[in-house]
């Protein structure tokens, strides 16, 4: 089966991001296809590769990328929300005027579209915020 | 009030609701739930939008934002006609429990094409077990 | 069309679980993770919520969110399954729709 | 941060010359935002970069292309509400060139 998933908090706030993360790998394992993963609101977040957690805690930006590496995944964000939040990736942040770019390996910045797209495409979508 | 054939998801497009359960400005899911309707409206599916619990606040006449200076998104529901968004469901309950009335929701109105034009109103109050059937007829339920 | 409903609230600090409770139809399904399995303990205020609909409701707890929160399996109310991120996948493949309660 | 200057003052505009600050708007500014954009404005042109700050100003929003299209349909007619109509007014885009011209926020163009 196809499944969407759609994240709306960020990293370390919420658990929202880690829920998605086991509900992911346990749907992988399981055998089904995950037709995109869309992070909304401050899920954008997630999206950064300048995070450092401390060494003993999970680093939720690796493991998204990891799973996405080993699975292809689709990790799309929000180009809105991201623009809020200041997540831009190379083309993005040149044609803000910004002087770098933090979009985490595995990511791409894309329309809201996409999540409409993952809701007709997807057999089942499954939302994790707060 | 027959649900299934209000929503009738013809061949090829799916039955979108969009469910408004939080109140606007104290978090930004209201103000970000509109752009999804917004942006998704051009995808000629079958939208619906449900306002219960806080959700029924984003849609109160009144509102003034310019005290804590943010923007007032308040009158984009009223241009969600114009993107062919027509289905807004107002849970009676919701309103009765916040010391509302239909009154004090602002006039989101549709053109309806099919009858001259004739402007209707898209608002739609209905109870909450109509709620939950609404809820039960779809094919994607996006919450924010 | 039976739904899932996910909640992930605790129902002493919001009232998600009540109004998921309030628009959830006889035969659809409701699983806690994260926060809103402290709904599944017995004992609690909020255990009434559970009993008025426990039977006519398939009510589920995710046990990943149960152990880190310090909740035995003992402590669950009768008539809740614990279920693991893989029984979460099928719910979810199980139900038309999935309607997420944030 | 680049600008556009007018009368001696400056209002300053984003790296695709949207005015960051939205009150700053004028007729005059409309003008030198225009003959940036290489455009002459005709009174068909200030008929949509009109409609377009009315529909701003009603429903705080910047209308999607097929919603002003049909709007100015309606108010216009039928040889005015179209995309050739438009295009041929704003070769790059009715939705991201007027709405510049308007002093309106850059479309998130999010699909």
């Amino acid at each position: 089966m196809k499944f969407g998933i759609l994240i709306n908090e960020g990293p370390y706030t919420h658990q929202a991001s880690d829920s998605a993360y086991q509900f992911t790998k346990a749907a992988l394992e399981k055998g089904h296809e995950i037709y995109r993963v869309f992070f909304y609101h401050d899920g954008v977040n997630n999206g950064t590769r300048l995070s450092v957690p401390p060494q003993d805690e999970r680093n939720i930006q690796n493991n998204w990328t990891e799973l996405a590496e080993q699975h292809d995944l689709d990790l799309v964000v929000c180009v809105a929300a991201a623009q809020r939040r200041g997540i831009l990736d190379e083309s993005e942040a040149k044609r803000a005027g910004k002087d770098a770019d933090n979009i985490a390996p595995g990511f791409r910045i894309s329309g809201l579209g996409q999540l409409i797209e993952t809701g007709i495409e997807s057999d089942r979508v499954v939302a994790f915020g707060d | 009030m027959t649900t299934q054939e209000e929503l009738p998801g013809a061949s090829g497009t799916k039955r979108f609701l969009y469910v408004n359960r939080r109140a606007p400005y104290g978090t930004i899911y209201a103000l970000e739930s509109l752009e999804v309707v917004l942006i998704g409206a051009a995808f000629d599916q079958d939208v619906s939008l449900a306002f219960f619990d806080d959700g029924v606040y984003q849609i109160v006449k009144g509102q003034d934002t310019k005290g804590i200076g943010m923007k007032n998104f308040s009158p984009t529901y009223r241009a969600l006609g114009d993107y062919e968004v027509t289905k807004l469901y107002v849970e009676k309950e919701a309103l009765e429990e916040r010391g509302l009335s239909p009154d004090d929701l602002m006039d989101i109105t549709y053109e309806d094409e099919d009858d001259d034009w004739a402007e209707k109103p898209s608002i739609r109050i209905v109870s909450r077990s109509e709620m939950t059937e609404i809820m039960a007829a779809q094919d994607v339920i996006l919450s924010f | 069309m039976p739904i899932l409903h996910t909640v992930n609230k605790s129902p002493f600090e919001k009232s998600t679980f009540k109004s998921c409770l309030d628009h959830a139809r006889p035969g659809d399904a409701v699983l806690l993770i994260e926060d809103g399995v402290y709904a599944a303990t017995k004992g609690t205020a909020a255990a009434g919520l559970i009993a008025a609909r426990n039977g006519d409701l398939a009510l589920y707890a995710l046990g990943a969110d149960l152990a880190a929160r310090g909740i035995s399996e003992k402590s669950v109310i009768e008539g809740i399954s614990v279920v693991d991120y893989g029984g979460f996948v099928d719910l979810v493949a199980e139900h038309d729709v999935s309607q997420a309660w944030l | 941060m680049a600008a556009y200057q007018m009368n001696g003052t400056t209002v300053e505009h984003d790296e695709e010359g949207y005015i960051l600050e939205l009150n700053a708007w004028s007729e005059e500014l409309a003008k030198v935002i225009a003959e940036d954009e290489k455009i002459e404005m005709t009174d068909e042109h200030w008929e949509v970069v009109n409609f377009l700050r009315d529909y701003y100003e009603e429903y705080q929003i910047a209308p999607a292309v097929r919603v002003l299209i049909k709007q100015i349909k309606k108010s216009m007619g039928k040889e005015k509400g179209n995309n050739k109509y438009l295009y041929a007014l704003f070769p790059y885009g009715p939705a991201k060139q007027a709405c510049k011209i308007a002093g309106l926020p850059k479309p998130t163009g999010c699909v």
